[in-house]
């Protein structure tokens, strides 16, 4: 499926609404009578990425299908500010068992929607980065290796935030947590670690796989929608920055995932079953350091005795993405900063 | 109809006829049999209406019948031993959410050192897990427990474990009668969920409690189960109407009118023990049997009315506690605190190991000669154990224990021979 | 459902959790004064009318655009869009094309028919306006709209004073200049042409006005002394240009030299090819960065075979040739002599060196100043405590008609102040719309749409009209480049990147409100606007 | 109570003919427990099973101690495991062999029980002939009926039909019947030997 981005006017694809455009072409979010499947009155943090994530993805998803959406949330901190007893900010029927087994918690849901008749009920499964990569690694590749009717969502904000921000298997190079201090000649996480999910996912070949940012909500949109016509295994890797893991200020949570795919360290693509479909290519490229700058996990590179060698490092990982993706087409090509 | 039939078989069938809709697999001894049969319902299409799901470790197996069982699913599922401890974190999670899951466990013992046979001492490491627990004497009983487990689960909301020993009842063959599913049909109405997921009425399940309320949340799970106690016997006595059988109830006694001692145990053992008080009888010595039928909730009461009169009660026990002993010993204890009697703990039949009439009948004669120790470890090779401990003294690196045993064993047994040649 | 305790919740219950207390800085609405509002000498909501136009509302979009303005089609030709290159878009990419939007939207109301709005309830006050130019026009209609009878006077036989005898009809179709001045007289004027204003003075008295609006432009041409023969053809620019448009042009021959460097020249140089010069050469002091002309009349000149001589200054006229002196620029950037001499062939040399003002009729208004040739005027336009008030080229400012069609406006309030008894209002204006208080992201990469020009060959020997109209979804796309600087366009970004949905969408045009009893003050809102219309205030302890 | 113990390899239907004799006592509506040693044995490994059969519920979940009787379906474990352990002094031995018992070299360990009780079966064989594979397990339980008499011969066809469908069940039962054929007129033999 290819996207038609809307140019005609002022603010094309890029701003949440289009007062012109027709109420089928805007996105859910525009909409005033959307769910918000996540309600008002949550105790996420200021500038909290996952709390938006989540909404924009399960309202779309909600929109998709026409209200049919059970969810099931792993442990994290999108549960834990979400329903701390006696107030639940979900709109819409949610489960909460276990930090683990979000995926396979899914996969009983499913079954026994199936069983009872109400497969036009779709299950959404999401988790941050820990239930995702690490603990729920397990359940989760059994899911998709079963192709299990699940739309499994990781709110990725790189690292165990609801804890107090240690590292995971998502915490990327060179990044300060309480597990990976600044410290030693190679400060903050070690390059050559983490994994990435989407393309272990991919190698699942399951039917759908997608990666986006909370900075394109359109593109977000509309990969829940895809996601959401197809059965089976699906998962949605979303970058949501957190601004206390993260060291970032409370309203730069979009501008920072915006910089995430515009350096190329985090590559927007989908695929479908297990081949890479298509990229948002990079509009208007930047090195590395205007991302990691904004953030206090990386203040060691920066600074009084800043290291370059690691942000080149770390631009060398963004320049590998660009490549492996071709993130960057020929008209960016032309923008392109010197690094 | 009565079949002679082994007793996973057996389980399967009776589960199948209790009408699940979702059931989760993963295989681990002994319980396989039981997951492979009900399979193959599913796919051949006798078990209609029903999701077959092969997870990938037991974490999935329990996590996958949260998810059904809160979407309204009647869930099944089967382990046993490390499955059971792998999946731990979910069977708690599965009572604390108040899902009426009914799982098999098919009771062997926890390793280091790795042992497939049969003891009780996964079901003790759930015991405060929140779950209704249920220990099975014969494949009759295991099977008509389950009947009764889903039940008893779904009136309560709460889970229920139906333990029967791993090979000793699951790879037996004998008669069972299985129900007709007109008869299951009439006992076991549709599950009627208390809470589900569903878009019409959306409600967030699974919440964080904070101090201010997780102590009420606790406090009324006891009740809950304390409920149990109360239905426990009304629904056996229902399936006693319905099929003219005595199975499941809170405990079950056997010669104990009169009794100066009598013996308490849990599971398949008690069959044995039957056999050996018979012959002490026989020998005059008055000695009756109590059989815990229901674990969790445990029946104080009923326990305490049964042990009344006792002089002494032997508790035989196919689990303990390390540092301490028994653990069904100390819930007796319990329950008879203000009565006047002798308590003693009998471990047995750990890891497999026989549980022979005539030890248990020496064991039963020492305890009427009143000779028996507090705690007494039925045919343990005393010497095997000395033997190991004087190696550890003397040597710092003495190796593992279990693999020191075996051989210990093996050089034994091999003595006469070479003695021989 | 009969949900077990503490574990199981309904939905909607977080609401009860105000988290608008965690706050301490608080988002607002806010509106600013967009660069080219600020930008435009005749005081348009041009963000207004783009607004509108972005919708395809048209009418509304004129309508808006005529409340300040009542010669859009005019405007959007001659206009030298101060409006563009204030635009906040031209460090995206390029502005955006207002002035082709206003003509596209002046031309549909022509074809269109749609009236000005209606005149006002009769306030009983006469209005005397001398001149019929862009500013007389202006303060017409203005007046008119207020409610005062208006006589309009010019001493030409048309209305439209410059914007029919200095501008050329390929730059202005005279049919549109017509409609829009008739649009204007339909609102019940009193127009008296042919008629020389001697004595302001005594005319206001005769007439009985309660004021007086002047706008006589400046119609003389500036002469320097050029030695020159006698056969040599020397003419300034506003006569040749006045004669051209009275179908009486004069016989410049095949070689004509226009010495200056502002519109005027440029306007002179291209009639001259029209009129059948082969060589049209443009003599400038300076170069082509100093030069007053406006970068697009330059391109076209250029594109239509005007040469230009910078740094050259004619002089003297010998015969058939021109000879010029070298000029270069000292370290102020003032052009000196440098005693270099070369020549130039030329038939004819027509001088585009700047125009004056006749202000005899101000000869018996003691009250007034005439300073350095021009009318000295207060903010209100009042030029006098009698009444008296001035505008257009009369005054000291940029000669140009929309700074015409400023005056014209604002003079009109000013007399509705004074007729009226009122002190003089200062309007109050919004904090500027700057570029760094913009989120360029969201905008749509979106060159401007050029308008057609003619063909370079046909153009060079015509007086069609060089620069086509935009088609409608032209105008419509170049409407949509609008930033909307510092005013909420309701893009609804505010409305999506909440995190605790604390913006309330109040339906179209309508625009959002906060609610504060969840708004956290996180700030986002406010980082993502596109426009700029949101900023944070500290809470108030 | 009569308690039976089989001994095999992995692989040789050792537990299946434990539940095969325990179903056909239970078709003469007679108590039987069957059931395998417990473990982890794979194929080829020394396998034992049990069976029990009584006229009253059987309730004991104690190993089979003290067999009434042994089935041997693979004589190459003599040398391996101790076949004997526990059997009782009159109790019943059928080995799976084409050889005599005597043939076996057994003679210091089975010196002290009933010789007449000692049989020898080509099972295999007879598998073979009518089954066309060597298992040897069903033709056992028929020279087992022949040997004992403590289940009928017409017992061992049902159960033995009733555990392989169709053609199977049949050659099984065919094998079956050509065992207790077999020892049926060995045991004669024997008897006729002892009262010489």
């Amino acid at each position: 499926m290819t996207r038609q981005p809307v140019h005609f006017y002022q603010v094309g694809s890029f701003a949440v609404g289009n007062r012109l455009l027709s109420s089928d072409d805007r996105t859910v979010q525009s909409q005033r009578e959307r769910t918000n499947s996540i309600d008002s009155g949550h105790r996420a943090c200021q500038g909290c990425g996952e709390a938006l994530g989540a909404r924009y993805a399960l309202d779309a998803a909600m929109r998709a299908t026409n209200g049919h959406v059970v969810a099931v949330n792993a442990t994290g901190c999108l549960e834990v500010f979400s329903t701390p007893y006696p107030e639940t900010s979900w709109r819409i029927p949610w489960l909460h068992s276990l930090f683990g087994n979000a995926p396979a918690v899914a996969t009983g849901v499913a079954a026994a929607l199936r069983v009872k008749g109400k497969s036009d009920v779709r299950v959404v499964a999401q988790a941050g980065d820990g239930g995702t990569v690490d603990i729920g690694f397990g359940a989760l590749s059994g899911m998709f290796e079963r192709n299990d009717d699940v739309l499994f969502i990781c709110y990725d904000n790189e690292g165990y935030m609801n804890t107090g921000v240690q590292r995971s298997a998502a915490t990327p190079p060179a990044a300060r947590t309480a597990t990976t201090d600044a410290v030693g000649p190679e400060p903050g996480n070690v390059f050559g670690t983490g994994k990435d999910l989407p393309r272990i996912a991919m190698a699942h070949d399951i039917p759908y796989v997608a990666t986006a940012t909370v900075a394109d909500l359109h593109d977000l949109e509309r990969k829940v929608e895809r996601a959401m016509e197809i059965r089976g295994a699906r998962y949605l890797h979303v970058l949501v920055p957190c601004p206390l893991g993260w060291g970032s200020a409370s309203n730069d949570t979009i501008h920072i995932a915006r910089l995430a795919k515009e350096s190329g360290l985090f590559p927007v693509f989908e695929a479908e079953n297990g081949t890479v479909t298509s990229v948002s290519t990079i509009r208007r490229r930047v090195p590395v350091e205007q991302y990691l700058s904004l953030q206090r996990r990386y203040g060691h590179l920066f600074g009084k005795s800043p290291r370059p060698d690691i942000v080149a490092r770390i631009q060398a990982i963004a320049d590998n993405n660009i490549a492996r993706y071709g993130l960057v087409d020929d008209a960016t090509e032309s923008m392109e900063v010197n690094t | 109809m009565l079949r002679q039939i082994e007793g996973s078989r057996a389980i399967a069938e009776t589960v199948a006829l209790c009408r699940p809709e979702v059931v989760c697999a993963y295989p681990i001894s002994p319980q396989t049999h039981i997951i492979e049969a009900v399979g193959a319902m599913v796919k051949s299409g006798k078990l209609a209406g029903c999701e077959f799901i092969n997870v990938e470790s037991e974490f999935a197996a329990m996590s996958v019948a949260i998810g059904a069982s809160a979407t309204g699913a009647r869930a099944y599922t089967a382990t046993a031993s490390q499955g059971l401890l792998f999946m731990l974190e979910a069977v708690f999670n599965a009572s604390g959410l108040g899902l009426p899951i009914v799982m098999t466990l098919a009771n062997r013992a926890i390793g280091a050192p790795i042992n497939i046979w049969n003891d009780h001492s996964d079901a003790m490491a759930a015991r405060d897990a929140g779950w209704i627990q249920l220990f099975a004497e014969t494949n009759q009983e295991a099977a008509d427990l389950h009947v009764q487990a889903f039940r008893l689960a779904e009136e309560l909301s709460v889970p229920v474990m139906v333990c029967m020993d791993g090979f000793i009842l699951t790879h037996a063959v004998e008669g069972v009668d299985i129900l007709d599913q007109e008869s299951v049909d009439s006992f076991l109405p549709p599950y009627e969920p208390r809470q589900v997921l569903d878009i019409d009425e959306p409600v967030s399940i699974g919440a964080m409690v904070g101090p201010e309320a997780f102590e009420e949340v606790r406090y009324l799970a006891h009740l809950r189960q304390l409920d149990a106690l109360e239905r426990i016997p009304g629904i056996a006595q229902d399936f006693k109407e319905l099929t003219g059988r005595d199975s499941g109830g809170l405990i079950r006694t056997y010669r104990i009118d009169g009794a100066e001692i009598i013996v308490v145990a849990l599971g398949s053992v008690l069959g044995t023990i039957k056999d050996a008080v018979d012959n002490r009888r026989e020998l005059g010595e008055r000695i009756g049997v109590v059989g815990i039928t229901t674990f969790r909730p445990f029946p104080s009461e009923a326990v305490r009315e049964a042990l009344a009169d006792a002089r002494q009660v032997v508790v035989l026990e196919k689990s303990f506690s390390t540092g301490f002993g028994g653990v069904l010993s100390t819930d007796v204890a319990m329950s008879m605190r203000d009565m006047d009697f002798d308590l003693r703990t009998v471990i047995a039949g750990l890891g497999g190991r026989a549980i022979t009439r005539r030890s248990l009948e020496e064991m039963l004669k020492q305890a009427n000669d009143d000779a028996l120790e507090p705690l007494t470890f039925l045919d343990l090779d005393q010497g095997a154990v000395e033997r190991e401990r004087a190696r550890m003294r003397s040597v710092r690196r003495s190796g593992p224990s279990a693999e020191n045993l075996l051989r210990d064993r093996a050089s034994s047994a091999a003595a006469p021979t070479r003695r021989d040649v | 459902m009969d949900t077990p305790f503490a574990i199981t919740l309904g939905v909607g219950t977080s609401r009860a959790n105000h988290t608008g207390s965690w706050r301490v800085e608080r988002p607002v609405y806010v509106d600013r004064l967009p660069p080219c509002n600020n930008a435009c000498p005749a005081g348009e909501n041009i963000q207004g009318w783009l607004y509108e136009a972005e919708s395809g509302n048209y009418e509304a979009a004129w309508r808006t655009l005529v409340e300040e303005n009542p010669l859009p089609a005019i405007m959007g030709r001659v206009c030298f869009h101060p409006c563009e290159t204030a635009c906040n878009r031209v460090q995206v990419d390029e502005a955006v094309g207002i002035n082709a939007v206003e003509r596209f939207l002046g031309d549909l109301a022509i074809e269109k028919g749609w009236r000005l709005p209606a005149s006002g309830p009769d306030t009983g006050k006469r209005i005397l306006v001398v001149g019929a130019g862009p500013a007389g026009l202006s303060a017409t209609y203005h007046l008119r709209r207020l409610g005062h009878h208006v006589r309009l006077v010019d001493s030409a036989e048309r209305l439209g004073g410059m914007m029919r005898y200095g501008i050329p009809a390929y730059r202005l179709p005279r049919a549109t200049l017509d409609a829009e001045i008739d649009r204007i007289v339909a609102m019940n004027v009193e127009v008296v042409l042919n008629h020389v204003v001697h004595d302001i003075e005594e005319e206001r008295v005769a007439g009985n006005f309660d004021a007086v609006f002047l706008a006589v432009g400046a119609q003389l041409g500036k002469r320097v002394n050029i030695p020159a023969g006698d056969s040599s053809k020397v003419i300034d620019a506003v006569t040749f240009l006045h004669q051209v448009a009275h179908d009486d042009p004069p016989l410049l021959g095949r070689r004509v030299v226009v010495y200056g460097g502002g519109d005027t020249a440029f306007d002179a140089a291209r009639t001259a090819r029209r009129l059948g010069a082969t060589d049209a050469v443009i003599v400038y002091r300076r170069n082509r960065e100093r030069m007053g002309a406006s970068g697009e009349e330059v391109e076209q000149a250029l594109g239509e075979g005007v040469s230009v001589r910078w740094l050259s200054t004619v002089n003297r006229f010998e015969g058939e040739h021109i000879v010029l002196e070298k000029m270069r620029l000292n370290d102020e950037g003032f052009p000196e002599p440098t005693g270099e001499f070369e020549e130039l062939d030329a038939d004819a040399l027509v001088l585009a060196l700047g125009q004056d003002t006749d202000l005899s009729l101000l000869e018996h208004a003691n009250d007034v100043t005439v300073h350095d040739g021009a009318v000295s005027v207060l903010p209100s336009m009042m030029a006098g405590a009698s009444g008296i008030f001035a505008g257009g080229d009369a005054v000291l400012a940029d000669r140009t008609a929309t700074v015409a069609v400023g005056h014209g406006k604002r003079a009109a309030h000013g007399i509705d102040d004074f007729v009226m008894g009122r002190e003089p209002t200062e309007k109050q204006r919004h904090e500027l719309a700057t570029f760094d208080r913009l989120n360029t992201w969201y905008y749509a990469d979106a060159p401007r749409t050029r308008r057609p020009e003619l063909e370079r060959i046909r153009r060079q020997t015509n007086f069609e009209e060089v620069i086509g109209g935009l088609s409608e979804e032209n105008a419509l796309f170049e409407a949509r480049r609008c930033l909307s600087c510092g005013n909420c366009f309701e893009c609804d970004n505010c409305f999506g990147v909440c995190p605790d949905n604390a913006v309330i969408k109040l339906g179209a045009g309508e625009r959002y409100e906060f609610d504060y009893d969840f708004c956290k003050g996180c700030g986002i809102c406010v980082k993502e606007c596109p426009c700029g219309a949101i900023e944070m205030v500290p809470e108030r302890i | 109570m009569f308690q039976v113990r089989f001994h095999g390899r992995g692989g040789q239907g050792v537990v299946t003919a434990a539940e095969i004799l325990s179903v056909a006592a239970f078709a003469e509506g007679r108590h039987a427990q069957a059931f395998p040693s417990f473990g982890s044995e794979r194929t080829g490994a020394p396998v034992v099973s049990f069976c029990r059969i009584d006229d009253r519920e059987i309730r004991t979940r104690e190993p089979v101690m003290e067999p009434d009787a042994l089935i041997i379906q693979d004589a190459t474990l003599i040398h391996q495991v101790d076949l004997f352990a526990g059997l009782v002094h009159d109790g019943y031995a059928l080995v799976n062999t084409s050889r005599a018992f005597t043939e076996l070299g057994f003679d210091q360990t089975s010196a002290s029980f009933r010789q007449d009780r000692l049989i020898t079966c080509p099972a295999t064989e007879l598998a073979l002939e009518h089954l066309g594979r060597p298992l040897p397990n069903a033709a056992l339980l028929g020279g087992f009926a022949a040997l004992t008499g403590q289940i009928t011969m017409e017992a061992i066809d049902t159960a033995v039909k009733e555990r392989f469908e169709g053609a199977v069940g049949e050659r099984n039962a065919a094998a079956a019947a050509a065992a207790f054929d077999f020892v049926t007129s060995r045991v004669k033999e024997l008897a006729r030997a002892s009262t010489d």
